[in-house]
């Protein structure tokens, strides 16, 4: 089973990449400037869909032509980019997205910067409609996991390799070759995503994973989205509940709500989000409830809070009502705010009652 | 053109305690005021007789071994008109005393600058000032002269006459100054009075021996602006109180061509008869005299003079309340008083006569824009009637008809043939010349008024070419004169900074040059240094029109000039791109020969 | 062997910690006002020793007086910060510098902000002459370590256990039980130590680890002191010689250098250092010499040139040569600029010249 | 003390028709600069006369019916000296006219402020300035007056007497204002003006009825200011020549005394003996004739008159090289020029008078600062002789003089016995009663000069008790008028700022007055509307050692008061973090009792 998995989305990327590259072999071949049809990735064409509980793009999109001479230059990059992912997935490399920005360089077809570069991987992404990762362009940022859970590499050299991945008390990176794993088996009935790495090491050394039988995930701060495949394989393929625990704050809240139903900037991808995750704290409601310390919110928090008040997603329920009680008390609290009460303290007596409380939602 | 009206409204010694306000605050600052107002005076003085201006500018060191500040010599020379042998003592020794105080557009504004520049000079280094005028081309007549500050009256100190070619003035004076530092502001006023003055030749000579010549690019002038009656929106209740005084004052003087007929008139034998005889007879045939000769009958008995004495005096004004008539007695030149006797029909004629026009007549004599119909109007407006008499209005009344006139919207806007544009085509041959640009182009919007008071824009662009600045350039001139410093503040550079070039396809680093002028009876500047305009509604609106229309006229330019370099552009996008786009989609597709797209490469090239 | 190492740094600071606590113990008792020595970590105590190869303090230390009404609060927040650090040691948990900021509060000792707790810790440090690792204080900065290593771990629950961090391709985080373990074994020859979470994917991938017979460490930009913690124990417990190899600006030259000879705000503190690290690149000269793509030096890459040129360390040899390079040329490149000749050409070319290099030195 | 001695300096339309430059721009600035004019002309003249002032200041909508800007009254009620009856309508009626044109220390400046209020008023309301002046105390004349703009002079409306029991002036004007806007500016004012003028009683009653009382707070006025010859550091070429003509007409005019003794001087039989008769005998007699009769003869013999015509004569100057005598008729009332012979004793005698006293007594007797010994030093640093007289001074030799008095560097300081400050005693009675602080302390520094101006600082800091604000408020004062606006750049604002106040122990939010009073002849204003003091180097020195002054006072005072809070704090300190650190050592050191720290706590209370 394991090969299978790795290996149909290889076969798949290889050909989605020549149909492509032959469409457009093709129009060249008779005298026909080629387009791409890429959808547009503009504020005004990502919609929030009810259904599926996430922004997606709408169906506008915009023709990008090698005739315009505004638009050329990006449809050869363009062009370079499906290039030079077909290259990495035949080869199974994985690389970074500044990899690729200096990669172009020696094919002329360099880019102005990083952004632009980024810009059009996420342009490939929308017309291919999948994610860079099944490219093997990978983000720089780390983000760990630990917990009682058997995995199966599928990268070379390790095909067929297994791992627990409660082994290892200060937790594993999670890269290329574990969001590529096969998950195999678990004794876990929880997965607990959180913002902080300080957390995750106090929710190992307390054993949380034990305790309440569960996977603990370290964001590291908003969830990378080699974490957030990740979290949805958890839920998908091994049908654990998540939950998530932030900072009080309203970014911590929104850390939350990408993980739950995507960013605005991803829209044009479908396979990032955890629809059932429940964020269960650290709420606005909480930092009374637990007169935990706090700090007074900055004139950006509470601009953030009102502008997240506009998003459809945050019109009802628990997550108004908590940047309501924001802009109320004009306050914030961290995670390790409940430090003041002992170390133990957010283990012992905070997360029971929230676990419980998910369990009940 | 009748003589120049010369007279003189006040002086002095005020002004030598205050110089900063008049811009004679230190040596540089100094400096530079002086010669905007002498050559400003050479160039009104071209303008008003329509003569073409060359106007030469000399600015020497006295002793070069001196460190700045020091001594220089400041000579202005010009072929204007001159000055009347007669005037010149008054016009350069007395602070106040000039010909511009008439509602016209012109540089100066109340003869002050000059003066103050020489008074600056003596108090300084305690020199005369040098006139030299030829009003004839034949005969020049020079002066020194020194001010007395305290009565404020010229102290002549030499005078000469010699022969000479050449009709114009020639002012020179010594004064402390600072050339190493006013020197670029000094070149620059000169650079850019050349510019808006494209029809004078100006020649300015250094005091380090540079010579900076400007010849004139056109020979014809802009038509001189004429004087008009004030606009109803432009008055203030003294202004109304001095028309109803000169109009007492017409009224009255009507009698003065009577005089000499008098005798006729009344049917009298003697050449000078005397009062008795003036009145007894015209008691008897008052019916059939005429009005003046009834005004020139009702004043000899006022006074019991006789004929004689009548012609050689000037009545200034009658006050009935004090009973008093006030005239000037030419023959000892001085101001007499005499009283007025208070019954029969001569002193009933003379209340008729101070009681003056009626308030319709009044207005429509006395104003811009208001006819007949409009006077009526406004009369109703301002709860008046039309019969009455101007000269019995108390202060309550004169209040009350200043604020209608103020208030009353239906008035026309004023008349702007008191101001004298430079025109479209001098304003494009000047910019054609100064700039050598690719692109350019002028527009004079209609006139406009703020406040009573008219104006017109002008304004050129000018792009590429010989330009070589980056980034827009602006020149600001109000009536002619260069507008130098405090741009930040500027209502021009406003608006000019508030168009979006973009959308008019010039960049921000364009080569460009906008030159914007500014026209009006009374340029509403900012602050008592007159460098910058303030930005008053309706002539903020009538500059951006301005702006506008240029500057889409400069983006079609940029459309078309922009079509021919596309195509190149294209080109030799495709000649780089389009291999680069075979090559991927070859190893992409799998194939081992790459697509024939060679001929796609040439489509470039007309497309 | 394992259990006498974590349990001998235990004892030791417990013992140290007692020993103060008695002394303030009993000037109390005495009614004499207690005082603390605290050297001074001021910039005019800071001196480069020649013989250490690194930054110590000198011997400037001034006195915090419970007497003084200035200092009595601070005296007091490092005397609660023992009794805190007594406890966390004593219980072997961890904890984190934010930890240790909210903790206060539950003992009316609050710090005005974290900034002020840190300085503390400091304070403590200098007194004890111990990192706040051996108190149990952690810093949140995850950086990766992967190869053939087998370890022993000491922490609660896994005491005994061992590990070999070859097993999970992503690396393993080097968190506190990583940094507490006994090294066991290798088969390595050489550590590299490494600026980027990026370039260590593409080593591991890479198999840089076997065909170099090494242990790739990812130092996550400036290495935490966790990391460099144990990059000394590599290279002294194992005695494996260590290589770095960083971006080519002059940050990066300073990250090698603060792993060879410790950074000036942790002057007192002794076990940081790697003496006989080698920073084999990316070097000013290697820009030129291998042609890589470069970005514009900014100003303030500049004016830090300037300012370590001061520094007494980069004074001589490899660490002025490049700084006046840098400053000659006035343009850096990153470890990707190698991207341009392909991904594999920096484990392919660059590496084993610069492993050439490092063993002629 | 004699009678104030008006002159006429100059005239007036240009002020018409630049009023801004005076400050009356527009109804809000023009309502708050006619409050300033009046009250300060009220404060001026009681001042010089020794008077305690009584004023009262009065607005009052005209209709309150109206929004602003609507029509005001202003009256000023003083107890000043009055202006005698026959200069009222000059004084009122006649810009530039007023009595403040000496070097001394004065609010005012020019006789402008009030005028060109009431010019203000007329052109918006066109209603007459109201004035009634007693100066007895018994009788009152009362006065309506228009002013004529274009001539200069006063109309006379109305006028009458009645019997009074106060001496003092009463002013009162109709003008547009604003009073929703100018009325906290105007509270401010008067607020300010008691606190510098302590020895004032000041009413206000605003158009709302409300009264804003502040009544004297002591009954002794400073010493008023005396008139001094002006240092040579503070003259130029002007003044020079003015002080020479001016020498040259003393010198002249002592023949006057001489006229009516002159038969019996030459001992002459008739009362009014010809000119030839008195040439003739003055030529035999003249070695024995003092000098003024040697004038008078000379005069005379000039003239061709008698002795009679002499005595109704006043020389104004007698130029040599024009070779012309100026006289004033007093006959005719007319200036007369009549030629002067040029030969015998009797010119040569006019010769001398012209060429004017010597050098050395000229400089001795006409400057401040310049004793016999100085005047010597002076001469030959500059070049000149002692004995040379001034009156044949060149123009060249001229401007050395003037250049050589303004650098050379040895004079003493200006004398400031022009000046007029307030007074330590005073500054701090008002102080003291108007902020009622806990802390209180005034220095008024010794006589300092900028460019030959003498100035004085006084200044003030009050600190704690009633002041309620937070933070340093300053009052600034220049010549008793308090500075309102642009305090930005004022140079004041700009020491008070540099000062480390950390170093004094002062907090940023301390309770806080300061209050500086700048003396001086000539404030060195930055703008014309007198609202800031430009920062010369020398007035910045001595405000900042006042302020340093001050401030190590109140430093001292808040140690005092520092000490005890500190013992206090000490035990709160203890008494708060020993039971902690016992707690945390007795974990430590694996006690389980608390060490006994009790007694330590009460060393705090007496450490």
């Amino acid at each position: 089973m394991s090969k299978s998995r790795a290996e149909k989305k290889q076969k798949e990327m290889l050909e989605i990449l020549k149909k492509h590259g032959s469409r457009v072999y093709d129009e060249l071949n008779h005298g026909s400037f080629p387009v791409f049809d890429v959808p547009s990735r503009s504020v005004s064409n990502i919609v929030y869909d009810e259904k599926l509980r996430q922004y997606i793009l709408g169906d506008s999109s915009a023709q990008r032509s090698s005739k315009n001479t505004a638009q050329v230059r990006s449809f050869t990059q363009l062009m370079w980019l499906a290039f030079f992912a077909n290259r990495l997935t035949q080869e199974k490399k994985s690389s970074t997205l500044r990899d690729v920005y200096y990669s172009s360089q020696a094919f002329a077809v360099d880019f102005k910067n990083q952004a632009e570069s980024n810009g059009i991987i996420e342009d490939l992404e929308a017309v291919l409609t999948k994610p860079r990762e099944d490219m093997h362009i990978f983000p720089e940022e780390r983000s760990s996991i630990f917990g009682d859970l058997d995995i199966e590499y599928t990268v070379p050299g390790y095909e067929g390799k297994r791992m627990n991945l409660a082994n290892h008390p200060d937790g594993y990176a999670i890269g290329p070759s574990l969001t590529s794993a096969e998950l195999v088996d678990t004794s876990a009935e929880l997965v607990i995503a959180i913002e902080k790495g300080g957390l995750f090491t106090r929710f190992v050394e307390e054993q949380v994973d034990k305790k309440f039988k569960s996977i603990i995930v370290d964001t590291g701060g908003q969830a990378a989205r080699s974490t957030r495949t990740l979290l949805k394989r958890l839920h998908d393929e091994l049908s654990l509940p998540v939950i998530i625990l932030t900072d009080g704050d309203v970014y911590g809240e929104h850390i939350a709500m990408v993980i739950k139903s995507g960013s605005a900037n991803a829209a044009h991808l479908r396979e990032l989000t955890v629809p059932d995750a429940k964020w269960v704290g650290v709420w606005a409601t909480d930092i009374e409830r637990f007169e935990l310390p706090t700090i007074p919110m900055t004139e950006s928090d509470i601009k953030r809070c009102q502008d997240l008040k506009k998003d459809p997603r945050y019109s009802h329920g628990i997550w108004r009502k908590e940047l309501d009680t924001f802009l109320k008390i004009k306050r914030k609290a961290e995670l390790e705010a409940f430090s003041k009460y002992g170390l133990t303290n957010i283990t012992d007596r905070y997360l029971p009652q929230k676990i419980e409380l998910a369990r009940s939602l | 053109m009748s003589a120049e009206r010369f007279n003189q409204i006040s002086p002095s010694e005020f002004f030598y305690r205050n110089r900063d306000l008049a811009g004679f605050s230190n040596p540089t600052r100094s400096l530079y005021t002086a010669v905007r107002e002498f050559v400003e005076n050479s160039l009104d003085a071209c303008d008003q007789k329509g003569i073409l201006p060359d106007v030469k500018l000399v600015i020497r060191a006295e002793d070069d071994t001196k460190q700045d500040p020091r001594t220089y010599t400041l000579t202005v020379h010009d072929n204007g008109p001159g000055i009347a042998e007669e005037h010149v003592p008054l016009a350069f020794g007395t602070v106040l005393y000039g010909s511009k105080f008439g509602l016209k557009q012109a540089r100066g504004m109340f003869g002050l600058g000059a003066t103050m520049a020489i008074l600056y000079g003596q108090i300084t280094t305690n020199k005369p000032v040098k006139v030299y005028s030829s009003t004839d081309g034949d005969v020049a007549h020079s002066f020194e002269i020194l001010l007395d500050i305290q009565k404020n009256k010229p102290v002549i100190q030499k005078k000469s006459k010699k022969k000479v070619k050449k009709r114009g003035l020639v002012v020179s004076i010594s004064l402390e100054g600072d050339y190493s530092k006013a020197g670029s502001k000094i070149r620059d006023y000169v650079y850019q009075t050349s510019l808006i003055t494209p029809y004078a030749s100006i020649t300015f000579e250094d005091p380090k021996d540079n010579k900076f010549v400007y010849k004139r690019i056109l020979k014809t002038m802009p038509e001189p602006p004429t004087i008009i009656n004030p606009h109803p929106h432009g008055v203030d209740v003294e202004t109304i109180r001095r028309m109803i005084v000169q109009s007492r004052r017409d009224n009255i003087s009507t009698y003065a061509d009577a005089v000499p007929l008098l005798h006729k008139a009344l049917r009298l034998k003697e050449e000078d008869p005397s009062h008795d005889a003036i009145s007894e007879r015209a008691s008897r045939r008052w019916g059939r005299l005429k009005p003046e000769v009834r005004t020139a009958v009702a004043i000899t008995d006022a006074l019991k003079c006789n004929r004689a004495y009548l012609q050689d005096i000037t009545i200034e004004d009658i006050d009935l309340d004090a009973g008093m008539i006030h005239y000037y007695d030419n023959n000892v030149s001085q101001s007499r008083t005499a009283p007025l006797q208070g019954d029969g029909i001569f002193y009933s004629h003379i209340k008729n006569l101070v009681a003056g026009e009626q308030l319709h007549s009044f207005l429509t004599d006395r104003f811009q824009r208001i006819g007949p119909k409009t006077a009526q109007n406004f009369i109703k407006f301002a709860g008046f009637k039309s019969e009455q008499h101007i000269g019995l209005l108390d202060n309550k009344d004169l209040v009350k008809l200043s604020d209608s006139l103020q208030t009353y919207e239906d008035f026309l806007a004023p008349n702007p043939s008191c101001l004298a544009p430079l025109g479209e085509s001098p304003l494009e041959q000047g910019m054609k010349k100064f700039f050598e640009p690719d692109f350019l182009e002028v527009i004079q919007r209609g006139a406009s008024a703020y406040s009573g008071f008219p104006f017109i824009i002008e304004m050129g662009i000018a792009y590429g070419g010989e330009i070589q600045s980056r980034g827009i350039k602006t020149y600001r001139f109000a009536n002619r004169i260069p507008l130098l410093y405090d741009e930040g503040s500027d209502v021009v550079l406003k608006v000019v900074n508030d168009i979006d070039w973009g959308r008019y396809k010039v960049k921000h680093d364009a080569p460009m040059v906008i030159a914007s002028h500014v026209c009006s009876t009374r340029i509403p500047y900012k602050t008592v240094g007159k460098e910058n305009v303030a930005d008053r509604p309706e002539i903020e609106r009538e500059l951006k029109l301005a702006v506008q229309f240029l500057a889409r006229r400069l983006s079609s330019y940029m459309s078309r000039r922009g079509k021919a370099e596309e195509a190149k552009k294209r080109a030799n996008l495709y000649a780089k791109y389009i291999p680069l786009i075979s090559q991927f989609c070859t190893e992409l597709a799998g194939r081992k020969v790459e697509p024939k797209y060679t001929q796609m490469l040439r489509v470039g090239d007309n497309v």
